[in-house]
């Protein structure tokens, strides 16, 4: 067992791939098999996570279960795996979304065996960016996450999904060229990529010197922006989000629920861990671009929205709209670093970044449902669902609120630290962006008006295609995320503590 | 049990009902009611048990029975969100308890519990009866609400928001309490969802209760960076109160204090259906009556001006603000009286004057009458509930009557179908008398009269003489619009054949009317000014010693003078007087000369609103954002790359590749060669000889060069 | 060394050929299984070569001296270090997967593999296989060439006999001009070096270590190093020369666009590299600029065309130009990081290039197409040959976790040394290659199967996937653990460094 | 005794004639004679240097064998395709025989 303790991260990290490996040689056709070992070879990472969970000190300052391998020596970077409060907290999410994901698509019964083996490779790819401690690992983590996404797209999606797959994929790949350059150029100065050494190199450099060429403000200023546009296509800010609905849309149930619940995660991620330690002047200086780029995302997320009519679409577009929150909260974070505004801010994205993880995969997941039973999502048809379905509808309810950001469930939390954080340091972005979370409310009821309201429902009442109820298995899928979101909700300290910790210590 | 865990446990009741009832007892009606009724009345039995510890306390504003936990980490420090029972929070708790309770029981009887389910009832319409056999010959008889548990669940967390808001000792958790009572008022307006207009008011209600929350959050978040705390005694002590009103906001001109109030007070106008979002509160009526009740007397709304009550040490920091909220309330009450005037629905009556009485209420917190604002939340909450119920009996019985008749084309709320009920549901008539007495201000007897005279009494004493003749004029119509619908509903005779067969409701709808008749006219004589002629020494002015202790300085009373005394005789009489002059012999809405379609289409506000906000909303997020902007514009940059691309790598292949490297390098040096070779061949003639001249000649040339380049 | 491994690698493909040859015409199988026997020795030895290379020791390995003509000074002279051991064991394992992959299954109706002349065709590619041998393991200047030589020849040989119908005269002659014009370009230069050196150190040898201090002047390596550079670099398919591999390839049968992209191209490169770079260092100096400009036009100008090709086959042709640009790029840099990725990239992109041809070949032997259009649905009945194709499509990208990403990460840090913007612009080529990549993908096997080809796809012969398994687990053991290869070559570049004046 | 310079002059007019010979008959057996002529004067050259140089080395006279033994076979061979063209031409004209031309 001490092999476990002493290599825990590793174990999380690299477990679901191995254990996909292992999924590549059994027997071909054994669907329920197949769906049985995926699910218990993801139970196994979140048990893991839960142990470090509680092994986890989260007042002892720096990286803790560090451990590094030889990876690439020639290049100076080494397979250095390490966590923080931040980072086990979005570990904690991942490995908590996986099971519940692969639960989620045991309805699927095409090629049940590929599926799982790249359900268990992206859980690896994610895991990974979060864990990383070494600049090169984080990049390519990052980009091997995109793969087994695009498969899941493209192979399990429904209409358009080679045009959404595509896009998807060639995006955040043309966006993360800069973050490639940069991370090379960071590599190239300083001969090593470890994060820790890094962070204090490249502050450490004095404005005046010269460096390639240019100053080093300019250099910085760069590879800032190299840093930012390619986080904010993944997390999605306003302009670059536009991948998102036709990902979303396309992508098979449990794919959208990890896509929405985990994989934006890793840009906000990305300017926790990389651009506010690397970038503390630019983000500064970018603070009000980053400021108006998030409000944007808030508005224009909630206007899109409300403006759908495919009810999955709406929940993408929603999705833009939480997202715009973190980036809000970052922004504000950077502008006023240290003070304790900043440190509510963080405390709220990186809350928010959790909570959006869990009310975006519970809304995705019941839009799923009724797209297994309908196999439709146009709002058009729905309506007065209701009296047919009354569990369903109640837990649509009970998620919708969470993710309007009713007070008492989990939405409410993050969204108010945002909201305090960002309020004295960008009070004009803070007032408009009430604007979205007027809005949020809108398109939240929309969804819930065109979908259960309305005189019960004929067409879908009886006859072949008669809605049948959520069925247990649903159920299993929500009840954990509903639990966690009310848990949160009532009483968020167990998890905040740690992020505040955390935060106070990383800034 | 200390007071502090009871306080604790207020609220929990009814939030554990919801959860029982929609996680178990969903299926059997009887269990959930018992389950629903039963936590209402432990929550009525702690608040009773805390209201009474809490008199026994002298200076209870001093030393308030409090405590609070850590919640949220910030920093260094802990957000700490706890309960608190001062003052007011004991005489809020007081009456919210009660009108919970009595509503409680009312619905067991409005949803017909005992009655065989309807024949073609679905989930989601109201219920339509149900025909029975019963010796020989069949009749319909009301039938069971289907959603009837599901009713009691969300009434429940109804009660339980309203229960942590006024426990709790921060804007937090109020507002938590504020945002779960604004999804339950969506979700029970939206009750019967089946109908499309219950389904639109439930998305206006909500969504114009949330235009008043996205401000108040920001007036939270404002107080909360400034002040570091949220706690209301951490906020109320001498220096941060003086910091905040110093620091100017830079908004409008108004200091931190006065941004932060007027922000605070943005919400309340949203919750309390104030001037600019009173839309949604005649609307609501769409939802079952009791719901009506909850939200328009005894809850939600009253909430809002609980809050304004709460945050008034902050308000009054800055006079613009106080100015604003005067002006507000003494608008709202004379607009909405304006409009209740021209109602046919008897429950829109009533919407429009709650409108209207709140309106009072927030004038009066306007002009600083602090007490007097408490003391008419307290009576209005009060009889506006008994008003409320009672019309909900009018209803219930028409109902029989239409059931009766099988006409369904009768709407039972219409007060001109109605008339001459006295004599069908008496105990509805005396109870629904003294509740429009009442609020109509009807002197001495009624607790109406003196809150609402001690808010013009403070209106005249401190010289606000335009809101004092504004609300002069508001009591006026009031009264007038109450005794209207008395006249219209119970007085004359039956003007339709399903009023002839209305039927006195069952027990358990009357008796909670006969209590709140009961407080609707006591509850007044424990606020009696001490100066007042006669009656001025009898009973000790409990109230302004009790309530005003929550204040830091207690507010002196205002010096007794005639002139207000008189206006609020003349004026209630007068009104009721004028009220049954004009509409004893009246029944039909074609006599009624008051229905001037200005006042009766609400100043056609809805359409206002639909066209100036939710027209351009639409538009915006569906052509704007997703079609324009989205689609087209970001996505139309995208879609540049990728053929950009294409043609890039087509026009090097083809233009640069091909014709370039390919042709010219390739092929034509290629070709340069044949060429030259073709030119060489004509040295291979085929005949022996020309090939050894040809070589002789190299031969002498060769020998020629070497010989001058060496030798030489 | 007492068994002399390196010439026994060498001469197995040469001694096969000819045992081939001795067999009668109509015995295919036989044929077919020597050659296969051959190739799995080579393999097998360049494996041991390749594992049992002593990397603390670095330098010259394996060293094997047999004298040829000494009056001139040329003799056989083979060693192994850092950069040609894994080149070595590249041609083995393209051999091996090579001869797999044209075995083809005759007995069905479908006549995949090679089927007219087998005996002929193996014979040729085994004196292809022996001459890229020679060429890696020489260390005497004189035997590069004369190996390099018999490299070319069978290359007109097997193009124009077995090659495509439509173009094969034209590609085959326009191939072997263009190599024989860059090979004789190379070796007026490396005359000019053994005659220099015969002036300067009265020694009269091919032998490169002797001429690696041989002291050439500064103005002489200025003038001499683009000629032979240049020279070598044609056949590595540099930006302006590049035009003669994406029509061989095209033309070419599977196994020997294999052999071509493969390791062909590599040869080029190495001996540019070997020749080049490490006898003329200060010539490299004054030179590396316009390298550096041929080869990151290279980068961009293959990728943009590759987006626009039809066939497949001339879109992996020019991907291929695309990913030498690449490694010309990390030589150009002169540095650590680009050298070593150069290494890596020639062996990452060998075994990657030749996975895409096999795969293309078996789809073409099948449909008889090669226009991306009319293909569609592979997946569904070759689903082994669909998994390969991805993973090679990945590696080409550059996906990080395979051996692409682990080559090309440290050229463009070498790029980043010398100048920021050529990384700028190549590194646009990454999203290119992923877009071409995932659309052909897309299209050929996950797109619907035209009615056309519904009768006669059949799936992929056992020997196929064991060819593709193999050639796959080279790219994931490489992308997983870099320490398999990547210590070994920066060993090699260690010596180049050395002569390059420690820069 | 006679000066080597003479001989030399006797083979150069010689060489000469065979020159002339060679390229201006028109028949392809006088060509054949003016080559003989040619490989003559060669011989009386090499013999000529022999004596006046070192007549030890008998490598003048050795050569002068081979040039017999090489006239002997060329003429011979040239003969054999002058008869072959014969037959399949009928000529035997130096510039009828052009098929060679490219």
């Amino acid at each position: 067992m001490n092999f476990i303790s002493t290599h825990l991260l590793s174990t999380i990290l690299f477990f679901p791939m191995l254990s996909a490996v292992v999924m590549m040689f059994l027997p071909k056709d054994e669907n329920k098999l197949f769906r049985w070992f995926a699910f218990v070879a993801s139970l196994v990472p979140f048990a893991l996570t839960l142990v470090a969970w509680f092994q986890f000190k989260s007042s002892q300052p720096g990286f803790q279960f560090q451990e590094t391998y030889v990876w690439y020596e020639a290049i100076g970077s080494s397979l250095h795996l390490g966590v923080d409060g931040l980072s086990l907290t979005m570990v904690l999410l991942t490995t908590f979304l996986t099971p519940l994901a692969i639960l989620a698509s045991f309805s699927i019964s095409d090629r049940v065996k590929p599926y799982m083996m790249l359900f268990l490779f992206l859980e690896t790819g994610m895991l990974g960016v979060f864990m990383a401690l070494d600049l090169l690992i984080f990049f390519v983590f990052w980009e091997v996450g995109l793969v087994p996404m695009y498969f899941l797209i493209n192979q399990w999606g429904s209409a358009n999904k080679d045009y959404a797959s595509l896009k998807f994929m060639i995006y955040t790949m043309g966006g993360s060229l800069g973050l490639l350059l940069a991370v090379q150029m960071l590599g190239v100065l300083f001969g090593t990529y470890d994060l820790v050494t890094l962070y204090e190199r490249w502050n450490s450099l004095e404005p005046g010197a010269i460096l390639l060429g240019m100053s080093v403000h300019t250099v910085k200023t760069i590879a800032f922006w190299a840093f930012v546009i390619a986080f904010a296509i993944k997390v999605p800010l306003w302009p670059f989000h536009t991948w998102l609905p036709d990902a979303h849309t396309e992508a098979p149930t449990a794919g959208s629920m990890l896509l929405a619940g985990v994989l934006l995660k890793l840009g906000a991620y990305g300017f926790l861990r990389l651009v506010l330690p690397l970038y503390p002047a630019e983000a500064k200086m970018f603070a009000g671009a980053l400021a108006l780029l998030a409000t944007a995302a808030i508005v224009f997320g909630a206007f899109g929205s409300f403006g759908q009519t495919d009810f999955k679409r709406l929940v993408a577009y929603s999705s833009v709209n939480h997202m715009g929150f973190v980036v809000l909260g970052i922004a504000a974070a950077a502008y006023s670093i240290g003070t304790q505004d900043a440190t509510i801010a963080l405390n709220g994205a990186i809350l928010q970044m959790f909570n959006h993880g869990l009310s975006a995969a519970g809304m995705f997941f019941l839009v799923g449902v009724i797209y297994e039973r309908t196999h439709t999502r146009n709002l058009e048809e729905f309506g007065g669902l209701f009296p047919l379905v009354p569990v369903y509808g109640g837990i649509l309810i009970f998620t919708s609120m969470a993710s309007l950001g009713l007070p008492g469930l989990n939405g409410f939390v993050s969204e108010f630290l945002v909201v305090r954080g960002a309020f004295p340091v960008l009070t004009a972005y803070t007032a408009i962006s009430m604007l979205g979370l007027l809005f949020t409310g809108a398109y939240i009821l929309k969804g819930i008006k065109k979908v259960l309201h309305g005189p019960m429902n004929e067409h879908w009442a009886h006859g072949e295609h008669k809605l049948t109820e959520i069925n247990f298995r649903e159920i299993m899928v929500m009840v954990p995320l509903m639990a966690l979101i009310l848990w949160i909700g009532i009483y968020p300290a167990w998890i905040l503590d740690v992020i505040n910790k955390a935060v106070v210590m990383l800034f | 049990m200390t007071t502090e865990t009871l306080i604790w446990l207020i609220p929990l009741p009814p939030a554990l009902a919801f959860f029982l009832i929609v996680l178990f007892t969903n299926k059997s009606k009887a269990l959930s009611h018992t389950i629903a009724v039963g936590a209402a009345l432990l929550s009525w039995l702690g608040s009773m048990i805390v209201f009474v510890r809490a008199l026994g306390v002298e200076h209870l504003g001093e030393h308030p029975f409090e405590s609070s936990i850590n919640w949220l980490p910030t920093g260094d420090t802990w957000l700490k969100i706890g309960v608190l029972v001062d003052p007011l929070t004991a005489a809020v708790l007081f009456f919210v308890a009660w009108t919970v309770l009595m509503i409680f029981l009312y619905s067991v009887g409005y949803h017909n519990f005992g009655q065989p389910a309807g024949d073609h009832d679905h989930a989601g319409l109201p219920p339509h009866g149900a025909t029975i056999e019963e010796h020989g010959h069949k009749h319909v008889v009301p039938s069971i609400e289907p959603m009837y548990s599901r009713f009691f669940a969300f009434i429940g967390l109804f009660a339980f928001g309203m229960f942590t808001l006024v426990v709790s000792d921060n804007l937090l958790t109020l507002f938590v309490g504020w945002e779960i009572m604004g999804l339950c008022s969506y979700l029970l307006i939206g009750f019967w969802y089946g109908k499309p207009s219950a389904r639109n008011a439930a998305v206006k209600a909500f969504m114009t209760t949330r235009v008043g929350d996205v401000f108040m959050l920001l007036g939270i978040a404002y107080l909360y960076s400034a002040t570091g705390t949220l706690s209301f005694r951490e906020i109320f002590t001498e220096e941060v109160l003086h910091t905040l009103a110093t620091i100017p906001s830079g908004v409008l001109g108004l200091s931190a204090a006065g941004l932060i109030g007027l922000l605070l007070f943005i919400g309340t106008v949203g919750k309390s259906a104030q001037f600019p979002l009173h839309v949604w509160l005649p609307d609501a009526m769409e939802g079952p009556t009791p719901v009506s009740a909850m939200i328009h007397a005894a809850t939600m709304v009253s909430a809002g001006v609980y809050m304004v009550i709460r945050m008034f040490p902050i308000i009054s920091l800055d006079e613009k603000t106080m100015a604003i909220v005067a002006f507000v309330g003494a608008f709202t009450a004379l607009f909405a009286a304006t409009i209740a005037v021209a109602q046919n629905d008897i429950k829109r009556v009533l919407a429009y004057s709650t409108i209207s009485q709140l309106g009072f209420m927030i004038a009066a917190l306007g002009i600083g009458a602090y007490v007097a604002a408490v003391f008419h939340l307290i009576t209005h909450a009060f009889f506006k509930a008994l008003l409320f119920l009672g019309s909900g009996s009018v209803i219930h019985g028409m109902e029989h009557g239409v059931l009766h008749t099988g006409n369904h084309k009768v709407d039972p709320q219409d007060m001109f179908n109605m008339g001459g009920l006295r004599k069908k549901m008496p105990i509805t008539f005396w109870t629904f008398l003294i509740g429009g007495f009442a609020l109509s201000g009807f002197p001495i007897i009624t607790a109406g009269f003196w809150s609402k005279d001690e808010i013009l009494a403070d209106a005249f004493g401190h010289g606000h003489i335009f809101v004092f003749a504004t609300l002069a004029i508001a009591a006026f119509m009031t009264a007038f619009y109450t005794m209207r619908q008395i006249t219209l509903t119970f007085l004359g005779e039956p003007r339709t054949k399903e009023a002839e067969h209305a039927q006195e409701t069952p027990w358990t709808m009357t008796t909670p009317l006969v209590i709140l008749a009961f407080f609707a006219v006591t509850y007044g004589w424990v606020g009696i000014p001490e100066h007042f002629p006669l009656l001025g020494g009898l009973v000790p002015n409990w109230l302004h010693e009790f309530v005003g202790g929550t204040l830091a300085e207690h507010p002196e009373a205002v010096e007794f003078s005639p002139w207000p005394l008189i206006t609020s005789f003349v004026v209630a009489l007068g009104g009721l007087f004028a009220g049954w002059l004009v509409y004893r012999n009246i029944n039909s809405p074609a006599e009624d000369k008051l229905q001037i379609s200005f006042l009766k289409n609400k100043y056609y506000f809805d359409e206002i609103y639909d066209y100036i906000f939710v027209k351009p909303a639409i538009w915006v997020s569906e052509v704007l954002v997703s079609a324009w902007m989205d689609k087209g514009f970001i996505d139309g940059i995208l879609h540049i790359f990728g053929p950009a691309t294409g043609g890039l790598g087509s026009f090097i292949r083809n233009k640069f590749d091909l014709p370039v490297v390919n042709r010219f390098f390739g092929d034509g040096t290629a070709d340069v060669t044949y060429w030259f070779g073709g030119k060489l061949r004509a040295v291979q003639t085929g005949r022996i000889q020309q090939y050894l001249m040809f070589a002789l000649v190299v031969f002498i040339a060769v020998g020629a060069a070497l010989y001058f380049f060496l030798l030489a | 060394m007492n068994f002399p491994v390196l010439s026994v690698i060498t001469f197995t493909p040469m001694v096969a050929a000819l045992i081939i040859l001795m067999l009668p015409a109509q015995r295919k199988n036989e044929a077919r299984g020597v050659a296969l026997a051959a190739a799995t020795f080579a393999l097998i030895l360049s494996f041991w070569v390749y594992l049992t290379y002593d990397q603390a020791a670095a330098g010259y390995q394996f060293i094997e001296k047999y004298s040829w003509l000494p009056a001139l000074g040329i003799s056989l002279h083979f060693g192994v270090d850092g950069i040609s051991a894994p080149l070595v064991l590249l041609t083995g394992v393209v051999m091996f997967t090579g001869v797999l992959i044209s075995w083809g299954d005759d007995d069905k109706h479908v006549m995949a593999g090679i089927q007219d002349r087998p005996r002929e065709f193996f014979a040729f590619l085994f004196l292809l296989a022996g001459g890229v041998f020679g060429v890696f393991v020489s260390l005497d200047l004189f035997m590069l060439f004369f190996f390099y030589e018999i490299a070319v020849f069978p290359m007109y040989l097997l193009i124009a006999i077995w090659g495509w119908i439509q173009t094969r005269e034209y590609a085959a002659m326009k191939l072997t001009l263009y190599l024989f014009i860059g090979s004789v370009v190379s070796l007026v230069g490396v005359l000019a070096m053994y005659w220099l050196q015969y002036k300067n150190t009265g020694v009269l040898s091919f032998d490169m270590i002797l001429m690696e201090n041989a002291g050439f002047s500064q103005t002489f390596q200025n003038i001499w190093f683009l000629p032979v550079f240049l020279g070598f670099a044609v056949l590595g398919g540099i930006w302006p020369f590049h035009n003669w591999s994406p029509d061989g390839h095209v033309a070419a049968p599977t196994a020997v666009s294999m052999f071509h992209a493969g390791v062909l191209m590599k040869l080029g490169a190495f001996a540019a590299l070997r020749v080049g770079i490490m006898l003329l260092p200060q010539g490299a100096h004054t030179w590396s600029w316009l390298i550096m400009l041929f080869a990151g036009i290279a980068v961009v100008y293959g990728a943009y065309i590759a987006f626009v090709q039809e066939d497949m086959k001339y879109m992996i042709g020019f991907s291929s130009v695309s990913h030498m640009g690449l490694v010309m790029l990390g030589m150009s840099t002169l540095n650590r990081n680009g050298i070593m990725g150069a290494g890596i990239q020639m062996f990452s992109h060998g075994v990657m290039t030749a996975l895409f041809f096999a795969i293309t070949g078996m789809i073409y032997d099948r449909s008889h197409t090669r226009q991306i259009p009319e293909l569609g649905g592979m997946s569904k009945i070759m689903p082994f040959a669909t998994i390969g194709f991805i993973i090679g499509g990945l590696v080409s990208m550059g996906m990080p976790f395979f051996s692409g990403f682990v080559a090309e990460f440290p050229i463009f840090m070498g790029v980043w040394e010398v100048q920021w913007l050529v990384a700028v612009i190549a590194s646009i080529s990454i999203v290119i290659t992923a877009a071409y990549i995932m659309r052909n993908i897309r299209q050929v096997f996950f797109g619907a199967m035209p009615e056309k080809l519904e009768g006669h796809i059949t799936d992929v012969t056992v020997l196929d996937k064991v060819a593709i398994t193999t050639l796959c687990l080279f790219m994931i053991v490489i992308g997983l653990f870099p320490s398999f290869m990547v210590p070994l070559i920066e060993t090699g570049v260690e010596n180049v460094l050395r002569l390059l004046g420690g820069s | 005794m006679i000066p080597l310079s003479w001989y030399l002059i006797l083979s150069a007019a010689l060489f000469s004639v065979g020159l002339f010979g060679v390229l201006s008959r028109r028949n392809a057996v006088a060509i054949l004679l003016g080559i003989e002529l040619m490989l003559n004067s060669v011989n009386i050259n090499l013999v000529s240097f022999w004596r006046y140089g070192d007549v030890t080395q008998m490598a003048g006279q050795v050569f002068a064998i081979i040039v017999f033994a090489v006239a002997a076979a060329e003429v011979s061979v040239g003969l054999a395709l002058v008869i072959s063209v014969y037959r399949r031409r009928n000529t035997v004209i130096a510039d009828e025989i052009d098929l060679m031309k490219w």
